[in-house]
């Protein structure tokens, strides 16, 4: 006999056992083959321990104040160390940490910040219209005023994108509170999250904002 | 006890004249062990020589030249080929319906013919099957690679990505994805349930521990009870129904490819037809290149018997007429309709000097050469229909070509016309799909059952409980 | 045009200066010591700038599986290096406009350049400049692709060797301190005309400085002309401005004023205003040999050699003046034989009837006499204050402009620049070695050359020259207004400003370019900042000194014989692309069909299909043409329309050292060129060679299809709805589709709703457009081989079809064997009926089809609509299938068959295609490259770095294997969307809207300078392209396809006078109505 | 090893002959019996009162699922999930939904097909007694074999034996199952 009775049971299992696999197949190709920026956690070692968590959480300084351009422009930009210096030269002016950034503004060496939040060349994203019409950093980056080290929070991929451009109303909010990370419309959570659904279809309405979908929208 | 008769002036006696039924499907016929020897002659005997100056060449076509191509026009880009602006699609599309068409006579013989009891099917049906299930697999290669990016092939698929994004499903292109896909998975299991019975015939004559195991394993433990078969043959019955359906499925689906599109001459609500008999015909063309060769090196003259050649050739010549018909439509409605692209594009067919080349190829052969076949003594010299095989499916693809390029390079806009001329690579393509194709057919010749053997046995006198062949005694009719 | 604050505070010298600091980091000295861009390594160093550098597809995301199986997720860590001082007032990401102007030979052209963190994108007319529409010509929008040439000259060199910057401007002090000694004796100079006031200045000074020196002036193509001959008319420097849009009437005597003249952006503007459809619509008559632009707008053609038109010219005087014109008595005046006299008397008539409204313009390839004759004859006219302007050519404050030497009688002057007396020979620009056949005997020759070609070979001296958008400086605009050039950023090379060069020598204590420029302004900072600021002054603009009816003494021109088989007539024109040769580098430029022949990377022999007959040629024989004992041999190209036995030679191809591009292409017509333009008695012998040549458009014929449809001026005026009555095509009234279109659901809420109109009657089709449209999509250069294949890449394109009388076509059926000459591109050139032809063109780009037929055959969704009714194109998202494209019916969609924009430049020529397998690139195999860097191309690292630098960080680089299309600059729009949006915060004006100037112009839209397309929101009822759609000539091609094209046509008006012998119907009309195809309508 | 008895065995040389065969011993009551033949013997499933094969339904239900989930995918993903404006086409329509589901159809009606034969004939099954059995290997020829199975109720080694020779088998044997 060329096959033992066991082998009568080994369909079942390589049934079994195909169905595992391509299942596997199925979420890696999900996972793998779609462009690789669903990269939350990332979070790189920068050239200075900056923390934001200091700056913006207890000092409270407006996220303005350093990316200054990020109303203007389509690219919230990092601060040259001369901006670092305004304070910096009373404060801590001789501690170590803060060389590389001392040096910069003296002889305009760049700081090799290393980028955390990175979309695509193919994708367009405009901070300016964003921000002035109420889309708060959080939306995308967390709660960076409580982070010591920036990390990325969201996935940044275009669903994550498209998410947030199908229902507007869920995360706009009044323009004068986006760098105020923390805000909420109530202290109480059920309220506040009524309101938003309330005051976000107001905005929505009233500032005439769109849901772009279509590919226009980012890809150009 | 009638015991049963086996010696050949036994059968000659009982056998029913021949002017009561058809040409036998077995020419001398000496009983099932006798049959069984010789339909798994050919897998168990030593490999003559022909195979080999065969199967070399094929196999080098298609383990070299075809991954050159292939890999020079991935890494560098579609330009590497001949296809252009305006002619967007050249051979590559060209040979994708091409082997499509191949494909669709291997089903429509064996599932339709099944369906309307043609017993001489039998004997040519696995034939056919394994010519669908090879040129199936050469036929879905080539949307595949044709695109611009074939790392992005899995957009067309509905994975769930990070990119919220999902395939068109408006698009024609996606209907073929589909359609392609069902069409290989389909005949290839329709093939293989076919020759499970077979695997177990050999099976049990192997001598050899590893033919043993190998078609033990194949036969899946077959061992041909009648509660087996009871299953089996309802099973087939229903596949032999969704095969039918998917040769008139499939065609026209890559039929809609072109007449959804708002190209003249393309834009024709004939075409799902057009290319399902135009398939068929092509396919036809090519079981009579296979089969003629093959009966003779095989040694199967007597099983795959003229009269069944000959009925190949009558069925080719019915879709030959059909598509003769077609063309005529095309050109009538061309001109009927007064649409002066449509008029533009058919006058261009046969007069466009620069393709007309093509087109007179289209009309010599298939309309043409198609007319021999009403003769009986062309139909039954076997090195005619030989030539016309061959002639027919170089007919087929000047035809597809005609469709693709001659539509394409004059459109609407004179400021767009241009010309295409295939590069060597797009030819160096086809001649790797063809050495596949034909190396896995040599290698299926060579290791399974090329002919259904427990089907034929299935249609001998012998096989009949009611006949005396079968066993019945004198006037025993059902009880 | 949007000048953001902070240009408006320091206009370019500020940010001239910000990069001034970024070039003492130390980065900076390494990079000097790699001989390596200064500029251009600042940006592709600082990481910041590389994050808005270009927009690339790159196959990582290709193949981003295996590379995440391979090495775990890898990801390339990208750095983020702010500035170390926040430069003031700049906001990184911000798109900066800063006023220039691109100087011409007489003339120059104000500018609006884009600029990206310091590097110049895109260039636009200046919108500001009085008269201008902002318009350019092509040269203009191609030359910012000079800027990143990866071939321009980047070293200080000394017979051959490197030699250090300070070591060169060493060599230029002792220069001018040896000659200072000997007053210049044996000091001579070699410049190109310029109109630069502080160049005049600067030479007046080496006048001075060295009385015994030489100044020589040459222009391979001299424009200078139109000034001399009217300098010489009325006895003081003057320069006559033509102003075809207050002429009725216009004869052209071989002037190519839309085309092949300097300043033609300005005539076309000023002609496209006078033809607006309509009553009171001018009328051009065009006399000429080559089949120019003009000839092809024109109402009346008349073709005839080109050494003939003097001839003609008299013959009209006669009949402006009556026979009072002396020499009427003195000699016989006979129209040349074969010519249609009427056709004469009848054109003179109409200009005659037209006094002050008539306008006679002679092209500046005719000798002087027949410029002196019609100025005459606009003398008589009356046309001088009304059609014709003179400009002083002298002005105030800042020194005379010198005129321009005339190339012919230069040639006194030009003896002596081979003469021994000659010691040191500084050329300014230029490229004698090539272009002026010359062979110097000075004992060194010191060049300031913007290449390396060919005359760097004949110097002992050579000085990398800087780009205009690199250096300070400034012109004289055709209509006499000064205009600044100033800088965007400092120059990649190094290279040296002219003026600076000049000052040196003259040895000058101020030598920097920008005060010298600034001390010739004068006047107050403040002006001179609105000066810079505005790109011009008004308060320094010349006022016309007209003297009309001053009777100006006709000369008598003695009559030649026509040309024949045994002495053919040869004209050298400046080729629409390399103009005298100095684009050849320019791959726009070579790729950008010839307006005309619609021929890229070539030059031909032109011929007419007789002559070809005669001497038994066909397309692509090469032929040796023998004149004056030289020869040169090229490719011979049937013209349609074309004079019989003249031969065109283009100018400025053939060059011998050009660069990775313009090496080897073409032949060189300077060989048999000695100054003048037009020359007979050539003979011309085949040489049984072959060679291809690579067209665009392939077919000639419309094949009566109603692409393009024109009418008479009095049939348009009894029917103004003829393009959609007279013709089929027209969208039928009751198709009532099967579904809703979910665009109209759309439409509800969107805010806009995007068009765009062609105006056939305005367009010439001088092709700028597609240059525009290249500079901003960065659309790629595929070279001849691919064009050859019919794959280039413009995603707008010029169709120019020729319509001819259909009795002279025959037998058109298509199922008659015969009629190949009709079908086939190979038998057309033989055809009968092109000897006369009209030409049409037809601007074709995606049209927005509503109902778009590319889409819906997308198995990827990779094409959809937007809700403003864009058909949007997902460069990412695409697989390459090309349905799409299959689907189309105008055939606007290109594919990337190969990796156009990361193949190198040494391929562009070559059949081979580099695959990612086997090739290398500085020694490193690029599979390892790509691995290392999916952005790397297959293109050495100084060659890529250029061309990222040039390229538009607005709009995605597409890689290999996808389809590409016009968007209407959806980048644009997007841009002003977004501005709006970011203004309006929490309000609800988001919508943009003409009346308030946000709507964005598309490059194409821009750059046209007849203002021939329009783009707009169709939903709204204000906006001009709303108005248009409503007029009657309105049609959209191929509307029986029901694809509801976005894009719609202004049918095209002619404007012939009954009178004339060759008066008839436009023959594209003719041809429908007789054409074999369209008896019947579609159904 | 365990060697268990599997049933007996016997031979007959033609299709009537085992029709016959089959006939008796349904009629002397036996359940657990098949016989084995080389091609499908006409008759015989109505002697084993076989019923109709639910083969068909499997392919039916097969095929209908696959048909209504193509469905559902084209309108989830084109109308639903993300629907974008295509060709002025609607968002979902019968066109465009027919010809995918149908073709699916087909695949899911295959393979339900095959799947339903091999379930209801507990294939793959590598290991059976028979093939152990010496003269099995000839029911794949010509010969054509009864067996009738210990674990019949009435099964008796000497009788089914005695009744196997009576009706005309030959080489009557018993089959043992060996692991």
């Amino acid at each position: 006999m060329i096959f033992p009775k066991w082998t009568n049971s080994l369909p079942l299992v390589l049934l079994i056992g195909a169905g595992l696999a391509g299942g596997g197949v199925a979420a890696g190709v999900t996972y793998y083959l779609t462009p690789k920026y669903t990269r939350a956690g990332y979070q790189p070692v920068q050239p200075v321990p900056f923390s934001h968590k200091i700056h913006a959480g207890q000092l409270g300084v407006d996220c303005r104040y350093c990316h200054n351009g990020v109303e203007k422009s389509w690219f919230s930009n990092l601060p040259g160390a001369s901006t670092c210096m305004n304070c910096h030269n009373q404060v801590l002016k001789d501690d170590p940490r803060l060389q590389i950034i001392r040096d910069s503004a003296a002889n305009n060496t760049p700081v090799p910040w290393v980028q955390v939040h990175i979309v695509p060349d193919y994708v367009y994203f405009n901070h300016s219209v964003h921000v002035t019409r109420g889309i708060s950093c959080v939306a995308c980056h967390g709660r960076v005023d409580q982070m010591d080290e920036v990390r990325e929070v969201k996935s940044m991929s275009m669903s994550f994108c498209l998410d947030c451009h199908r229902d507007p109303a869920a995360n706009i909010r009044p323009p004068s509170k986006v760098t105020d990370l923390g805000w909420q419309w109530s202290t109480n959570a059920a309220e506040a999250e009524h309101l938003q659904e309330v005051n976000g279809k107001k905005f929505v309405h009233d500032w005439k904002v769109e849901s772009l979908q279509s590919c226009s929208a980012c890809h150009r | 006890m009638a015991d049963s008769v086996t010696n050949l002036e036994e059968l000659k006696r009982l056998a029913p004249p021949a002017e009561l039924g058809r040409a036998p499907v077995v020419e001398g016929n000496q009983g099932l062990g006798w049959l069984t020897d010789k339909l798994s002659a050919f897998a168990e005997a030593k490999t003559p020589l022909w195979w080999w100056i065969v199967f070399l060449p094929a196999a080098f076509a298609a383990t070299v030249i075809f991954p050159v191509c292939l890999f020079y026009q991935v890494f560098t880009g579609v330009g590497v080929w001949g296809n252009n602006h305006p002619v967007m699609w050249g051979l590559d599309i060209v040979n994708f319906i091409w082997w499509v068409g191949v494909a669709h006579a291997g089903t429509l013989i064996s599932a339709l013919l099944f369906l309307t009891k043609q017993h001489w099917r039998t004997t040519i049906g696995r034939m056919a099957e394994a010519m669908t299930v090879f040129s199936v697999m050469m036929a879905g290669l080539y949307p595949a690679i044709h695109v611009g990016r074939a790392w992005f092939d899995w957009f067309m698929f509905p994975v769930p990505n990070s990119n919220g994004l999902w395939p068109q499903f408006k698009s024609p292109l996606m209907w073929d994805v589909f359609a392609v896909n069902t069409y290989l998975v389909v005949s290839s299991l329709f093939w293989f349930m076919g020759m499970i019975p077979d695997f177990a015939v050999l099976r049990d004559r192997s001598t050899t521990r590893i033919r043993k195991t190998i078609f033990t394993f194949l036969a899946m433990g077959w061992t041909g009870s009648a509660r087996q078969w009871h299953n089996y043959e309802k099973a087939y019955v229903v596949l032999c129904g969704l095969c039918t359906l998917l040769v008139f499925t499939v065609s026209s689906i890559v039929g809609l490819d072109f007449c959804t599109a708002q190209i003249a001459g393309w834009h024709a609500t004939i075409f799902p037809l057009y290319f399902v008999i135009g398939a068929v015909f092509c396919g036809f063309g090519m079981m009579l290149v296979l089969l003629i060769p093959l009966r003779k090196l095989c040694n199967l003259e007597n099983i795959i018997t003229k009269s069944h050649i000959a009925t190949v050739a009558k069925l080719a010549l019915v879709s030959g007429l059909i598509i003769d018909y077609i063309y005529m439509m095309e050109f009538f409605i061309a001109w009927y309709s007064g649409d002066p692209y449509e008029r533009w594009v058919f006058g261009h067919r046969l007069f466009g000097h620069t393709y007309m080349v093509m087109g007179w190829i289209l009309i010599g052969i298939n309309v043409c050469v198609t007319q021999l076949l009403w003769f009986k003594k062309i139909r039954s010299n076997l090195w005619a229909l030989f030539v016309i095989g061959l002639l027919i499916n170089i007919g087929m693809w000047s035809e597809r070509f005609v469709i693709v390029v001659g539509s394409l390079y004059q459109d609407f806009l004179p400021a767009n016309w241009g010309k295409y001329m295939p590069t060597i690579w797009d030819i160096g393509l086809y001649v790797g799909t063809l050495g596949a194709f034909f190396m896995l057919y040599l290698l299926f010749v060579k290791f399974l059952p090329v002919i259904a053997i427990s089907e034929v046995k299935g249609v001998m006198p012998e096989a009949d409980p009611h006949h005396p062949l079968g066993g019945a005694t004198k006037g025993a009719g059902h009880e | 045009m949007n000048h953001s604050p902070t240009s408006n505070s320091a206009t370019g010298k500020r940010y001239w200066r910000s990069l001034d600091e970024l070039a003492d980091t130390p980065e900076f000295k390494d990079w000097l010591h790699r001989e390596f861009p200064v500029g251009a390594s600042e940006m592709v160093e600082d990481g910041q700038s590389r994050r808005n550098f270009l927009k690339i597809m790159s196959a990582s995301f290709a193949f981003a599986g295996i590379a995440t199986l391979g090495a775990g997720c890898r990801r390339p860590e990208e750095k983020l290096e702010p500035y170390g001082k926040q430069p003031e007032n700049y906001t990184y990401g911000d798109a900066q406009y800063f006023a220039t102007a691109m100087p011409t030979r007489t003339g120059a052209i104000p500018l609006v350049v884009k600029s990206y963190e310091g590097r110049p994108v895109k260039i636009e007319g200046n919108s500001l400049y009085p008269g201008s529409n902002g318009s350019t010509d092509r040269y203009a929008q191609a030359s910012i692709l000079d800027l990143y040439d990866p071939d321009r000259a980047r070293h200080f060199k000394h017979d051959g060797k490197v030699v250090s910057r300070e070591e060169a401007l060493g060599f230029l002090d002792e220069l001018s301190k040896k000659f200072a000694a000997k007053s210049g004796e044996g000091l001579a100079f070699l410049a190109e005309s310029s109109t630069s006031p502080s160049r005049a200045r600067l030479q007046k000074i080496i006048a001075d400085k060295f009385p015994k020196s030489q100044w020589f002036t040459y222009d391979a193509i001299d424009s200078g002309i139109h000034q001399r001959a009217a300098t010489q008319a009325f006895g003081r420097p003057v320069k006559p401005v033509f102003h075809f849009d207050k002429a009725k009437v216009i004869l052209s005597l071989d002037c190519d004023f839309l085309g092949g003249e300097d300043d033609s952006h300005n005539h076309i503007r000023k002609f496209a205003a006078g033809r607006k459809a309509g009553e009171g619509m001018s009328r051009l008559y065009a006399v000429e040999s080559l089949f120019t632009l003009t000839g092809a707008s024109a109402d009346h053609r008349l073709r005839v050699a080109a050494s003939l038109i003097g001839q003609i010219a008299q013959a009209i005087s006669l009949e402006v003046f009556g026979l009072t014109l002396p020499q009427a008595k003195s000699a016989p005046v006979t129209v040349p034989a074969g010519l249609d006299a009427k056709w004469i008397s009848e054109c003179a008539k109409d200009l005659a009837a037209n006094p002050g409204n008539a306008l006679v313009v002679t092209g500046q390839r005719q000798p002087l006499e027949v410029h002196l004759l019609a100025l005459a004859i606009n003398s008589a006219l009356g046309a001088f204050g009304n059609t014709i302007d003179l400009m002083p050519s002298s002005l105030n404050a800042n020194g005379s402009v010198y005129l321009s030497q005339p190339a012919e009688i230069a040639g006194a002057d030009l003896k002596n620049l081979d003469s021994d007396s000659i010691d040191t020979l500084i050329i300014l620009g230029g490229n004698p070695a090539y272009n002026l056949n010359w062979s110097s005997k000075a004992k060194s020759v010191v060049r300031l050359g913007y290449y390396e070609d060919e005359t760097t070979e004949k110097s002992k001296w050579n000085f990398p020259a800087t780009h205009y958008l690199e250096s300070w400086g400034d012109a004289i605009t055709s209509d006499g207004s000064m205009v600044p050039v100033q800088p965007l950023i400092q120059p990649l090379f190094g290279g040296l400003n002219e003026l600076e060069f000049i000052a040196r020598i003259a040895g000058e204590s101020q030598t920097s370019a920008y005060e010298i420029v600034r001390s010739g302004f004068g006047d107050t900072d403040e002006n001179w900042k609105k000066f810079l600021f505005a790109g011009y002054v008004q308060s320094a603009k010349a006022v016309p000194t007209n003297d009309n009816g001053k009777a100006i003494e006709a000369p008598f021109i003695k009559s030649y014989s026509p040309p024949s088989a045994n002495g053919f007539e040869v004209i050298f024109y400046r080729d629409a692309k390399l103009d005298d040769g100095r684009y050849a580098n320019n791959g726009w430029m070579q790729e950008l069909p010839d307006p005309i022949t619609k021929m890229t990377w070539d030059n031909a022999v032109l011929i007419s299909r007789k002559t070809a007959r005669d001497i038994g040629v066909a397309n692509g024989d090469i032929v040796e043409i023998s004149l004056n004992g030289k020869t040169v041999s090229g490719p011979i190209w049937t013209q349609p329309g074309m004079a019989d036995y003249s031969l065109g030679l283009a100018l400025g191809y053939g060059r011998e050292k050009a660069g990775r591009v313009g090496t080897g292409v073409g032949f060189n017509a300077y060989k048999i060129f000695f100054g003048k333009y037009i020359e007979t008695g050539a003979t011309i012998k085949k040489t049984g060679e072959t060679y291809t040549l690579a067209c665009t458009q392939h077919h000639w014929s419309m094949e009566g299809r109603p692409a393009v449809r024109e009418a008479n001026l009095d049939e348009f005026i009894k029917e103004p709805t003829f393009a959609q009555e007279k013709f089929h095509g027209v969208e039928p009234p009751v198709v009532q589709s099967l579904y809703p279109n979910p665009l109209d659901e759309a439409k509800k809420t969107a805010l806009h709703q995007w068009g765009m109109t062609v105006d056939l009657n305005a367009c010439v089709g001088c092709g700028t457009c597609v240059v525009a449209c290249q500079s901003e999509n960065n659309i790629p250069i595929v070279g001849k081989d691919q064009v050859k294949r019919g794959r280039e890449m413009h995603w707008m394109r010029i169709d120019r079809y020729y319509t001819s009388d259909p009795k002279r076509k025959n037998n058109p059926s298509i199922f008659d064997p015969r009629s190949d000459e009709n079908q086939t591109d190979e038998k057309q050139q033989f055809a009968e009926w092109i000897d006369d032809v009209q030409a049409v063109n037809q601007p074709m780009l995606c049209q927005q089809c509503e109902a778009a037929p590319c889409e819906s055959v997308c198995p990827v969704n990779a094409t959809v609509h937007d809700q403003e009714g864009l058909n949007v194109m997902a460069y990412n998202r695409c697989i390459g299938t090309r349905y799409c494209s299959n689907n189309c019916p105008y055939k606007v969609r290109r594919f990337n068959y190969l990796d156009f924009n990361k193949r190198p430049l040494t391929e562009l020529k070559g059949t081979i295609y580099s695959t990612t397998l086997t090739h290398k690139t500085d020694g490193e195999w690029d599979l390892l490259r790509w691995w290392k860097d999916p952005n790397s191309g297959m293109r050495s690292e100084d060659e890529w770095d250029l061309i990222k630098l040039s390229k538009n960080p607005d709009v995605t680089v597409r890689m290999r294997g996808v389809m590409e299309k016009c968007t209407y600059c959806t980048q644009r729009i997007e841009h002003a969307k977004i501005a709006q949006k970011a203004k309006a915060g929490a309000s609800d004006h988001v919508r943009l809207s003409e009346a308030a100037g946000t709507v964005p112009k598309t490059a194409c839209q821009q750059a046209c300078p007849a203002g021939a397309i329009t783009f707009g929101d169709v939903s709204d009822p204000d906006s001009s392209v709303s108005k248009l759609k409503l007029l009657p000539q309105n049609y959209s091609v191929l509307a029986d396809l029901l694809t509801k094209p976005r894009t719609t046509y202004l049918a095209r008006i002619r404007n012939p006078n009954p009178h004339m012998p060759d008066y008839h119907d436009p023959f594209s009309t003719e041809e429908y109505e007789n054409g074999s195809l369209t008896k019947k309508g579609t159904s | 090893m365990s060697e268990k008895l599997y049933g007996i065995s016997a031979e007959f040389d033609s299709p009537a002959a085992i029709l016959r065969a089959a006939k008796k011993v349904r009629d002397a009551g036996y359940r657990r019996w098949d016989a084995f033949t080389p091609f499908p013997v006409h008759g015989m499933d109505q002697v084993m009162q076989l019923g109709n094969s639910l083969v068909g339904w499997v392919s039916l239900a097969m095929g209908a699922g696959a048909f209504a989930s193509v469905v559902g995918l084209l309108w989830f993903t084109n109308a639903f999930d993300y629907p974008l404006i295509v060709g002025g086409k609607p968002m979902f329509s019968v066109p465009m939904t027919f010809v995918p589901s149908y073709i699916m159809l087909i695949m899911g009606g295959a393979i339900g097909a095959l799947v339903g034969m091999l379930g209801l004939n507990q294939l793959p099954r590598l290991h059976h007694p028979l093939l152990d059995h010496k003269r099995f290997d000839l029911v794949s020829r010509d010969k054509f074999i009864l067996v009738i199975g210990a674990q019949d109720e009435k099964f008796c080694a000497t009788e089914t034996r005695k009744l196997l020779e009576g009706i005309g088998g030959a080489h009557v044997a018993l089959v043992e199952d060996h692991d």
